[in-house]
C-alpha cells in the first residue's frame, strides 16, 4: 500500500524529555499517491522530507489543502507511515467534514500546507512484554507505525481493531499483509468479535499471562475504557487522544485534556499537541467525554 | 521605504502585532517563526495567579471564524515575569503584556508586577474578555468601569497604556473615549464578539464553557468599522484587529485610521503569515506611490453623507 | 409529526419564514419557488413613501457574510397594499410585512394603512435596519424609543406586532424587555451587524453608502447567542435569524428558545432551500424521537456556570 | 471550440415586452467540455437543456460550484453559445477570483449550481442597420452568440474586441473562425489598432456612412465611452452592464444602475439582472463609475 510500513529512524532516543521532540518545519507538501478504500477512507502518501526523517511513531502533522492563510484551520492527523528514503509519509484519512473531503480529493502532485512531526509519541515499554496495540476507527493510522517500530525493536505487537461495522475496518488488508496478530472486532458483528474492541481485549487479557503493555488510540469512549482495563489490571497503558486542535504548537490553548500526574496535588489542563496527544492513561482524567462532540452535525459546507 | 511606525511612543518597526491568546507567550513559536520579523507581540493574557481555564471544548470553528472559550487559562504574572520574559529577551520585538484582573485592584497589581521587569514595552488593558465570570468583558462595556480602571493602571506604570475594547456594546467611541479621557496612551480594537454554537445531536452548546468568543475572518467588517469610529472618535493611536490574514486585509485597517494591526486567529493557521504580509504591504505602498506606511493611515475617502 | 409552531397567535405550517429584504414582496420568485411551502414571507421593509435607496454598489461579499446597504429602496406601502398584496392572495403562506419609518409616526402611518388591507398576517417592526440616516437602527439602539415606536405602532393595529431587534447593542435583552413592555407580540432576532469593508485600492468604502449590515453565516454564532439571551429575558416568541442556510442551522436557532426562524442571505442563493431543509428536520425529529417541532424550542442544556 | 456557436431559438419574438423573457430553471448542470486558453481563460460548456433552448443574447446564468447553499454567492456569466440539440450552453469566463477559479477547474462531469437564462437580452435592430458589436475583455462573450444571430436574421455584424494587451483578447481565434469582420485593439499595441477599442470604433465610425446600431459589453468605462459615441453620433446603442449580483432574481436589489427612460421626471435605480443587463445607453446615468470597483485586490482566499 505505501511501500513497507516504517523505514524509520530512532524512536525515543535523541532526546526522551524534551516536549516536542524534534523540530517540525512547515511546507507546501506534494501528494505524491492515493489509495482509496471506498469513499471513505484514504491512504494519502506526501512528499515531506524532516517527516519522513524525524517522525517517532504517535506524532502527527497539521494540514490544510492549498495555500490560505485564512480558515478554515488546519488539521491534525496522525502519521500512519514514513520512508525516509522517498522522502515521504502518509497518512490514513476518514471524510468526515469538508477538510478532510479536500484533503482526500486533492490531485497528485497538489499540496497540502504540512507542520510537522509535531506531539509526544508513544514510548517505548519500559520492561520487555507484549505490546498489545488497540485501535479504534481511524485510530488505528498511528498504530501501524507504532507496530512497525515495535517489530523491529523485537517485539511482537498483537493489534487489535475495531469499529462499528467490517466497512469502518478499512485497513485490516493492509494490516495482514504486513502480518501483524490481528484480532477484529465490529459492534454489529459483521466482521470478527461482536461487540466493542475494548471486550475482545478483555477477553484476550483473561487468557494471557504475559507482562502486557497497552497503546491505544480510537474514540474517546474506547480510550476510557481502556483506562480502566489497565487501571484494573495494573498494565501501564499509553493512549493518544484525539481532542480539537487549532494551532498544534500550543498557542491557542484549544486542545487541553485534564491530567493528573502521581505527584501533583489537582489535575491540570495539559495541551495535547505539545504534552500529548500521547499520554499515560493513569494520568488523564477521564470526563463525562464532553471533549469529543457529536460527529453527527450535518455541517454546512 | 518604511514600513515603522510609533504607538504611545513606541516605535515598533513594522506596524504587523501579533495578537493576545494566538501567539502563547512567544516563546513556544521559537522554533516555527524567526520572532524578530514582529513589530510586536502581545502576550496571552496574565492575571495575579495561575488559571485553569475553561473545561473543554474551547473552540470550535464557525463559517470563516473560531469561536473560544479558553478562559485565560495562564502561568501568572510572576511565573511570567521570572520564567518567560528572560526567555524573551534575545528577540528584537516589542513585548506587550496583555493584563487581566477580576477587580481593579488586581488590573493595578498586574501592572505593578511587571513595572519593574525588563523587558516590557507596554502594557495591553484586557477589559474585553467574554470568557470569564468575572472582570473581563464587564468592564469594557461599562463605560465608568472602563475610565476607573484605565485610571488606576496609569497610576500603576510608567509604561505605555493600551486599553483593548470590546465590540459588544453600542457605541464603541463612548468606551474609546472613556479609556482615553482616563489617560490610555492607545486602544486596541477589537476583541472577540460574543458567539453560541450549538450541537444539536446533544442539544448543548458545543463549547464546554457554554458561550465563547469570536475571532477570524467572519467579525472583520464589524472591527474595521469599529477600528473606523474609534480613529474619528479619539485622538490616540488606535491598533485595528479582526479577522486579518493577508496584506489586503491589514491594509484596510490602517487606511480606516489604525496605526497597527494585530493579528490573531490567522496565526493558528500560519505562524509565519507575517513574512508575506509585509512583503506585500511593500508592494502595495510601491503601487500607490507612498513612501511611509504612515501615509496611508486614515487616508480612507468616506462618501459624503447628503 | 408535526412541524406547525404558533407565534404571537398566528399559526404558521412550519418553522420557516423568509427574511425581509432577502425575499422582495415574494411576488419576484413566484416563478422559481414555491410559495406554498413556506410558513411565512417578510415583506421587503415598507415606508409611506417609495424610496430610491443607497447609491450602488450596494452589496459586497465577505468571508462567508454578505454586507449590505440596500438603502430599503421600495415601493411605498400604499403601492405594495393596492397593487401587490392581492396578487400574494393566492399563495397558502403568512405574509408578514416589514414597517418602516423615519419617525414614530411614520411607523405608525404605515401600519394603518396596512390595518384595513386583508392578506396581512401581522407586522414585523423594523427598527434596526443600519442602512438609513434617520429613523431605522437608532430607534433599536435605544431602550426608550423602542418602547416609544412599539407602542404607537400597537395602538395602531390589532394585528401581531413583531419587533425586530438590532443586534447592535451593549445589551440586547433590555431592548427586548422594552418591546415586550410596550405590547409587542413577538421578537425578530437579529437584523445585520454594522460593517465596513475597504477597496484598499481605491481607499474608499466598497459600498456606495460607506458603512452596510452584515449578514450571512458569518454572523451565525453572534445571532445564535442574542437568540438565547432574548428567549431567556422574556415570555413572548423569539424568531430567529442569522446566517441560516441548513437544518442543523435552523435548529441549532429553534433549541436555543425560538419558536420560528427566518432565512436571509440564503435566499439569494438557493431560494428553493426550504425544501431540503424541511425535509432534514423532519428527519432530525425522527433521529431524536421527538413528536413536535416544538418540543425541541428552548431544550438547549446550558452548562451550569460554577 | 464549442460546436456551431448558435443554434438557437427565436430570439425577441415570444415575449417581447415581458422583463424576464422566459422561465428561468435551476439545474444542477454538469461540465461537459473545456476548453482553457492559458490559465486566465475557459471556455466552459455545461449541460442545461432550458437554457441550451431559451436563452437569448445578452441573458445570463448564474453559477455556482457544487452544492452548497451557504456564501459564496452564485456568479453571474453571459451565455456565450447555446446548442439545443445536445441540450448544452456554454459560458467564456475569465479567472479573477475563487469562485470563478473554482468553476474553471470543475473536473468534467461534476455540476454547477445553474439559475438561468436570466435577464433582458439585446434587442434586434429596429431598422436595416450595420450592426456594431464592441466586446472589452470578457464582454466579448454575449456578443458571440449576438452575432450570430444576427447573421443568422441576415445581418452583417462587425466585431470590435479590445483588451489591455495580446492576451486578453483571448477569443480571437474563435472568432475568426466563425468569420467575423472583425477589428482588434490592444492599448499596449500588442496586437491590431494601438489603444482603446472605443477610439478603433470612432476611427471607423468616422470614415463609415451606413445606417449604423452599437451593441457594447465590457468594463464600465468602455461602455461609457461608447454611450458617449452613440449619443455624440445620434446612433441607438445597446450595453450590457456588469454590476456586483447578488440573486439574479430581482429580489436582493444589489445590481442596480441609475437609469432614466424618456418619459421619466428622474433618474430610477434599475435592477440590472431583471431589466437589464442590457439597456439602452442612452437610459443608463453614467456616473463616475463607482458601481465598478477595483478588481485589483487581492482577495482573501
Ligand atoms: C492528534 C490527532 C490525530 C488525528 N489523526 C487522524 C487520522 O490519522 N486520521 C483521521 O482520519 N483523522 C484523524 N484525526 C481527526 C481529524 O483531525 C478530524 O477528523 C478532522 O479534523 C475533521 O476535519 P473536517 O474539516 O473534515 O471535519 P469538520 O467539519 O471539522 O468536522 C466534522 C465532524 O467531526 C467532528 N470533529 C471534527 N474534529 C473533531 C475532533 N478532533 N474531535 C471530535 N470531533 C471532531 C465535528 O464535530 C463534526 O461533527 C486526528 C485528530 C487528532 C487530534
Ligand atoms: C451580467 C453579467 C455577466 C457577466 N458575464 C461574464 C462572463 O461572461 N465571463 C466572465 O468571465 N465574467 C463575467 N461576469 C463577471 C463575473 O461575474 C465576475 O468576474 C465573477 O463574479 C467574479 O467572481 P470571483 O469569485 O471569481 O471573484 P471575486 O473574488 O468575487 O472578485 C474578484 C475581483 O473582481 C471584482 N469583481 C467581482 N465581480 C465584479 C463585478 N461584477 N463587477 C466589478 N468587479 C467585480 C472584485 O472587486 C474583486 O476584486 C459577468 C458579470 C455580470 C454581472
Ligand atoms: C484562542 C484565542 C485566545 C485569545 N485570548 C486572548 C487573551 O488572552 N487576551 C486578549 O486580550 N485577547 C484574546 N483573544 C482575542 C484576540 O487577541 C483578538 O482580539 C481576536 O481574536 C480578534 O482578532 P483575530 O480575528 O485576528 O483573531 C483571543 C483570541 C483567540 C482566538
Ligand atoms: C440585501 C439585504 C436586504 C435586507 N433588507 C431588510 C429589510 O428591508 N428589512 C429588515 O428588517 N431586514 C432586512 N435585512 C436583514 C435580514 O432580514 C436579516 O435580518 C439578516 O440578513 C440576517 O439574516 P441572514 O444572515 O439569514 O441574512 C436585509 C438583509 C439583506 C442581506
Ligand atoms: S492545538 Fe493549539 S494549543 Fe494545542
Ligand atoms: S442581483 Fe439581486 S436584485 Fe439583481
Amino acid at each position: 500500500m505505501t511501500g513497507v510500513v516504517g523505514r524509520l529512524v530512532e524512536w525515543t532516543a535523541p532526546c526522551p524529555t524534551a516536549i516536542i521532540q524534534s523540530m517540525p518545519s512547515d511546507l507546501d507538501a506534494a501528494l505524491v499517491e492515493r489509495h482509496s478504500i471506498g469513499d471513505a477512507f484514504h491512504v494519502l502518501v506526501f512528499e515531506h522530507g524532516d517527516v519522513a526523517r524525524n517522525s517517532r511513531p504517535g506524532q502527527f502533522v497539521m494540514l490544510k489543502p492549498g495555500r490560505s492563510t485564512a480558515l478554515p484551520l488546519r488539521r491534525p492527523f496522525s502519521i500512519m507511515d514514513v520512508d525516509a528514503e522517498r522522502e515521504t509519509f502518509s497518512v490514513f484519512m476518514k471524510v468526515v467534514g469538508a477538510q478532510t473531503q479536500a484533503l482526500a480529493h486533492l490531485r497528485i502532485g497538489q499540496t497540502a500546507r504540512c507542520l510537522g512531526p509535531l506531539g509526544r509519541s508513544f514510548q517505548s515499554p519500559q520492561s520487555p512484554s507484549l505490546p498489545l496495540l488497540i485501535g479504534g476507527g481511524f485510530g488505528i493510522a498511528p498504530l501501524l507505525l507504532l507496530g512497525a517500530v515495535l517489530r523491529r525493536d523485537a517485539y511482537e505487537p498483537r493489534v487489535f481493531y475495531g469499529g462499528r461495522t467490517i466497512a469502518d475496518l478499512a485497513l485490516r488488508r493492509t494490516l495482514e499483509d504486513l502480518g501483524f496478530s490481528l484480532v477484529l472486532a465490529t459492534e454489529d458483528g459483521s466482521l470478527g468479535f461482536k461487540g466493542l474492541i475494548t471486550a475482545a481485549l478483555e477477553e484476550h487479557l483473561d487468557s494471557c499471562t504475559l507482562p502486557t503493555s497497552l497503546f491505544a488510540c480510537g474514540p474517546g469512549p474506547m480510550l476510557a475504557a481502556v483506562a480502566r482495563i489497565a487501571a484494573r489490571r495494573g498494565l501501564p497503558a499509553q493512549v493518544s487522544v484525539d481532542p480539537w486542535m487549532g494551532c498544534g504548537m500550543g498557542t491557542c490553548l484549544g486542545c487541553v485534556v485534564p491530567t493528573r500526574k502521581a505527584n501533583e496535588e489537582r489535575p491540570r489542563y495539559r495541551c495535547a499537541c505539545t504534552e500529548g496527544p500521547v499520554f499515560e492513561s493513569s494520568e488523564v482524567v477521564w470526563t463525562d467525554d464532553r471533549a469529543s462532540p457529536s460527529r453527527a452535525r450535518e455541517t454546512t459546507p | 521605504m518604511t514600513l515603522a511606525v510609533t504607538i504611545a511612543g513606541l516605535r515598533l518597526k513594522n506596524p504587523l502585532i501579533a495578537a493576545s491568546g494566538t501567539f502563547g507567550y512567544g516563546i513556544e513559536l521559537e522554533n516555527f517563526v524567526d520572532l524578530g520579523i514582529l513589530g510586536g507581540i502581545v502576550t496571552k493574557g496574565l492575571f495575579l495567579k495561575p488559571r485553569a481555564g475553561c473545561p473543554p471544548p474551547r473552540i470550535v470553528e464557525t463559517p470563516s471564524g473560531l469561536l473560544n472559550a479558553i478562559g485565560l487559562q495562564g502561568v501568572g504574572v510572576a511565573s511570567f515575569v521570572h520564567e518567560i520574559l528572560p526567555r524573551l529577551a534575545r528577540f528584537d520585538t516589542a513585548i506587550l503584556v496583555n493584563v487581566c484582573g477580576d477587580t481593579v485592584d488586581e488590573y493595578a497589581a498586574v501592572t505593578r508586577v511587571l513595572e519593574d521587569a525588563p523587558g516590557v514595552a507596554g502594557i495591553e488593558l484586557n477589559i474585553s474578555c467574554p470568557n470569564v465570570k468575572q472582570g473581563g468583558m464587564a468592564f469594557g462595556v461599562d463605560p465608568l468601569l472602563t475610565h476607573a480602571v484605565v485610571k488606576e493602571v496609569r497610576k500603576a506604570t510608567r509604561r505605555p497604556v493600551i486599553v483593548k475594547l470590546s465590540p459588544n456594546v453600542t457605541d464603541i467611541t463612548v468606551i474609546a473615549r472613556a479609556a482615553e479621557d482616563a489617560g490610555a496612551d492607545a486602544l486596541s480594537c477589537i476583541n472577540t464578539l460574543l458567539g453560541l454554537a450549538i450541537d444539536v445531536e446533544t442539544r448543548r452548546p458545543r463549547l464546554g464553557f457554554g458561550t465563547g468568543g469570536l475571532s477570524g475572518p467572519a467579525i472583520r467588517p464589524i472591527a474595521v468599522r469599529m477600528t473606523w469610529q474609534v480613529a474619528q472618535a479619539t485622538r490616540i493611536p488606535v491598533i485595528g484587529i479582526g479577522g486579518i490574514c493577508c496584506a489586503a486585509d491589514a491594509l484596510e485597517f490602517l487606511i480606516a485610521g489604525a496605526s497597527a494591526v494585530q493579528i490573531g486567529t490567522a496565526n493558528f493557521v500560519d505562524p509565519n503569515v507575517y513574512q508575506s504580509i509585509l512583503r506585500d504591504i511593500e508592494r502595495y505602498l510601491q503601487r500607490q506611490g507612498v513612501a511611509r506606511l504612515t501615509e496611508i493611515v486614515g487616508s480612507l475617502r468616506y462618501p459624503r453623507q447628503q
